[in-house]
């Protein structure tokens, strides 16, 4: 596919805000849906429409099919040793608090570390505090250089023996610094520590492998990658699922219920309870056969060129300075507007047609980090252009000179 | 298509640009803080109530144009009003920027009519007023989300 | 709305299970979805898909928008005292385990007592044991009649001063016994306890409101109730919700986050970390709408000419056992063919094309109460008609010459 | 379509009816226990293994007309046999029940090639056999979910 014809795919960027055409730069948040992904949730409703697994009729097997395919194809796209190691959540931030809660909760004894780095987003922090505060664990938090990239020295040296679970993203949503998760996790694993990558970022933009990471667990969000709202998966290496005990209780994650004992399913349905978000799930079946359409290759060039060429754009215009912007970068551009509030830069991008994101972007202590309560983003996916750049720098300018 | 001419009119940039109230009352009878998750904003509004009288106003804290514009004519309005008339201020405020009808609001008020149409934006103008009215009330910590 | 105009509302039911028309009796497993709901999910990844909450640009505004609509007409069909009483969860399921881990788990201690039945879903039991093995709670099981109906009086001497929490299905998915709820809740708060009522299978059938049943937290399936996958609600009190702790921690839940420490957002935000299902909630919007178009009392009315009819059906066939058929009974029909298994039942009537469930329901208590392992279960919607239960008579006959 | 007269072979339903080989095997050198969730069913299968010889195969428990008759033709299939010669002949069975192409098993099995035609009756089709294939393995509890 070129270019041109990866952005027939997403309905939704053919329209207009007020008389501008739309210019979505607001992946980040959540990516647009192709067509294809659309169709398969409809598909579903009007034609399988039935719920799973313990059904013996027609509706029920098809729709059982094709909600255990597209477990099928997550796992091979994002390099899962086999189906069972992925488990079907609402998103990235619910697979961090099953780990938090299923897995860590028992495990930790008062003076236990847990260690994230500075840039987490409020998802891959909030669980961890809560579970500190449960167990009388200690939350360390390895600093940030000001480029935006990770102090790697100091992560090493906040390593130690107690160190039981190490978390860190592998793509900030928030100034797109992409982790060196693989090496982090080998570091992680020689002090002994269980360890966890928040993919939400990196699944809809470049190659993950999960078992080449070989981190114990795996958040992803399907909703940024291309999918349906509502779905995600934690990715779990087996051998841990299987010692984790189940999170929530109810239908489907028990193999057999009464009042003196309850016994529970298998790995990935243990920790399934409940009906699941089916459509969601087979719409991101229908990802990441879009995904795999494109390839990861094409995505990433395609992204690098259009973050080089965004930078630009953005360091020529007198009074921006880019946030965070380090060698290895996802395409996200975080910027500042001298003298005007990114807010105000918002909703004057907005005016324009173009969509960005303002704020922390849920990650407050990366935004102290800096000195700053907020920022602009504008977060790209493989369905821009770089005229969509030229439209950001326009705006920007445009809000200048409203207000700077 | 709503005008951005209309969310930003020259009084309101002013405002935001070279805000005159900013700082902190003294003597401060009543303090209120204001959370916009939205914006990442804090702002702390500071009070002098005297006889049931608001003598002084004042706010500090980073915020965008509009809550920063916003939070300043509120200083300026509120002055020798009493606590109940800046509830009905903001009642009419209110009206103004998130209503549906015609209000009669003072005229530095009513530039903050093209709001209106920025649903988005109604947060930031109003943010000062709850945190000013939560701190009359009882001095707490108000969020507008 | 007539009941042949409303069945054309379903595209899933205009189908054929090989040459035969679909006949779908499996809606307590799942009802089919209009295709006013299809649309609006459709609708929404077309036109408005963005990130909600946090978002200045006008896609985000109008997700946004649609979003918090969604939770204001839920509010407004259950008798909701306001919008920020609905917390959007999963389902059922996560709702249930939502109270037990955010409400009861912190406050239960040895020896406190849990009161359920012996109809509940295995949603509404194991959630409750995983519970009382983390705290030292013991578990009371109300029983049931041999009409299927609740022991009300053994209901009444079960509850003590030790009871801290009682939860109770408003209908039995397995059997379709109504319970009187109000009535129930206000024996257990005479009682002290903090009631639940586990909604999943009334909503889509019976006039439900929360401020009369007066109980404290009420579990909504979204997907019983004519909405996608993946949806549902957790309505609870405006008090007793802001003394609840969070239960998940993430994006949108909090007000702000440090190191040192987190602030957590008001009601009902606290409770929806991360990126919700958005486009789930606005189906189940479009769903409340589509339930309103139609009004309960003709739905209840429908189903309770179509149970009638359904029971009479059944009882002409020889062999066929009625189980747990109550006077307050909603559209379900369970039921055992003597020297048929379920399982075989299930298969020839599907390849009769009429679509029923088979096994023990996720009830297997309720089973056991009735020495069964299974029965067959046709369980009725709007859009079903009486040709559609002399089907299954006809079916169920066959079945019998096959394999009786 | 699928026939249901392929699934329902009389021989499927007369052992299903009429099982032969219910009952427990003694003396018992393995025992295993099977769960198909979906049914709600259990099996109990109980085998005599003498000089790596199985000698005799029975099974308890209910269960639909395909598991029954699968487990009570297996029982009387498995006598004679080594449990390696169990294992292979399950790929075959696995094979004729779940697999694609053509398969050559022996004719007391091949009475359930219709189930290929109903996805979701295989599990009751293999149940007996995963249960004894473990127990003779192990002993273990085994589900087919
Ligand atoms: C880095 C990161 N982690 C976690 C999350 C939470 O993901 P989800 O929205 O799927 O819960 C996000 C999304 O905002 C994110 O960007
Ligand atoms: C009575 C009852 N409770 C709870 C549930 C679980 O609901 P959900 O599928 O929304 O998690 C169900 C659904 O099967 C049910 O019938």
């Amino acid at each position: 596919m070129t270019t041109a014809s990866i952005v027939d795919n997403f309905p939704a960027l053919r329209q207009s805000i007020g008389d501008k055409s739309l210019v979505y730069l607001d992946s980040a948040a959540t990516t647009q849906k192709p067509q294809s992904v659309i169709d398969a949730v409809t598909r579903y409703y009007e034609h399988d429409n039935a719920n799973i697994h313990r059904g013996v009729h027609t509706l029920s097997q098809r729709a059982t099919q094709s909600y255990e395919n597209a477990r099928k194809n997550i796992a091979s796209l994002l390099g899962a040793n086999r189906p069972e190691e992925v488990i079907f959540v609402r998103g990235a931030t619910e697979a961090i608090n099953m780990i938090a809660q299923a897995w860590a909760r028992p495990r930790l004894v008062e003076g236990d570390e847990i260690l994230i780095t500075e840039m987490e987003h409020h998802s891959n922090i909030v669980p961890w505090q809560i579970v500190c505060e449960q167990t009388g664990a200690i939350l360390k938090v390895a600093p940030v250089l000001d480029d935006g990239s990770l102090d790697i020295e100091a992560y090493k040296s906040l390593l130690s023996e107690d160190t039981v679970l190490v978390s860190i993203a592998h793509v900030s949503n928030a100034i797109g610094t992409i982790n060196p998760v693989q090496e982090l996790c080998a570091f992680a694993k020689e002090a002994g520590a269980t360890t966890v990558v928040d993919g939400a970022q990196a699944c809809g933009h470049l190659q993950v492998n999960f078992q080449e990471i070989d981190c114990d667990f795996y958040a992803v969000s399907g909703h940024k990658m291309f999918g349906p709202t509502g779905i995600g998966c934690l990715l779990g290496k087996y051998e841990v699922l299987q010692e984790m005990e189940p999170w929530q209780g109810g239908g489907d994650m028990i193999l057999s219920v009464s009042f003196e004992e309850t016994t529970w399913n298998d790995v990935p349905f243990k920790f399934e309870a409940g009906t699941p978000n089916i459509a969601g799930a087979i719409g991101l079946g229908a990802a990441v056969q879009f995904i795999e359409g494109i390839g990861y290759e094409t995505m990433v060039s395609h992204e690098q060129e259009l973050l080089a060429y965004g930078r630009g754009v953005l360091e020529n215009i007198e009074g921006v300075t880019l946030v965070g912007a380090s060698e290895h970068n996802a395409g996200v551009l975080s910027f500042t507007v001298e003298g005007v509030h990114p807010h105000d830069v918002g909703t004057i991008l907005d005016h324009a047609g173009v969509a960005i994101r303002t704020g922390n972007h849920c990650a407050e202590p990366l935004m102290r980090r800096f000195g700053l309560s907020a920022t602009c983003r504008a977060s790209l996916s493989v369905y821009n252009t770089t005229e969509d750049l030229d439209r950001l720098g326009l705006a920007v300018q445009e809000a200048i000179r409203i207000l700077g | 298509m709503s005008d951005l001419r209309e969310l930003y009119l020259e009084m309101v940039t002013d405002h935001a640009k070279n805000p005159r109230h900013r700082g902190k009352a003294e003597p401060c009878t009543h303090i209120g803080t204001g959370n916009n998750p939205l914006c990442g904003d804090k702002i702390v509004v500071t009070v002098s109530v005297n006889d049931g009288i608001i003598e002084l106003v004042k706010f500090d804290g980073e915020g965008c144009a509009i809550s920063t514009a916003s939070a300043d004519l509120m200083a300026e309005i509120l002055v020798g009003k009493t606590p109940d008339e800046a509830t009905s201020l903001f009642t009419g405020f209110h009206e103004l920027v998130a209503g549906e009808g015609n209000v009669d609001v003072p005229k530095k008020l009513a530039v903050f009519s093209g709001v209106r149409e920025f649903p988005m934006r109604v947060k930031c103008a109003t943010l000062a007023w709850h945190t000013v009215l939560s701190a009359l009330e009882q001095g707490n910590e108000v969020s507008t989300e």
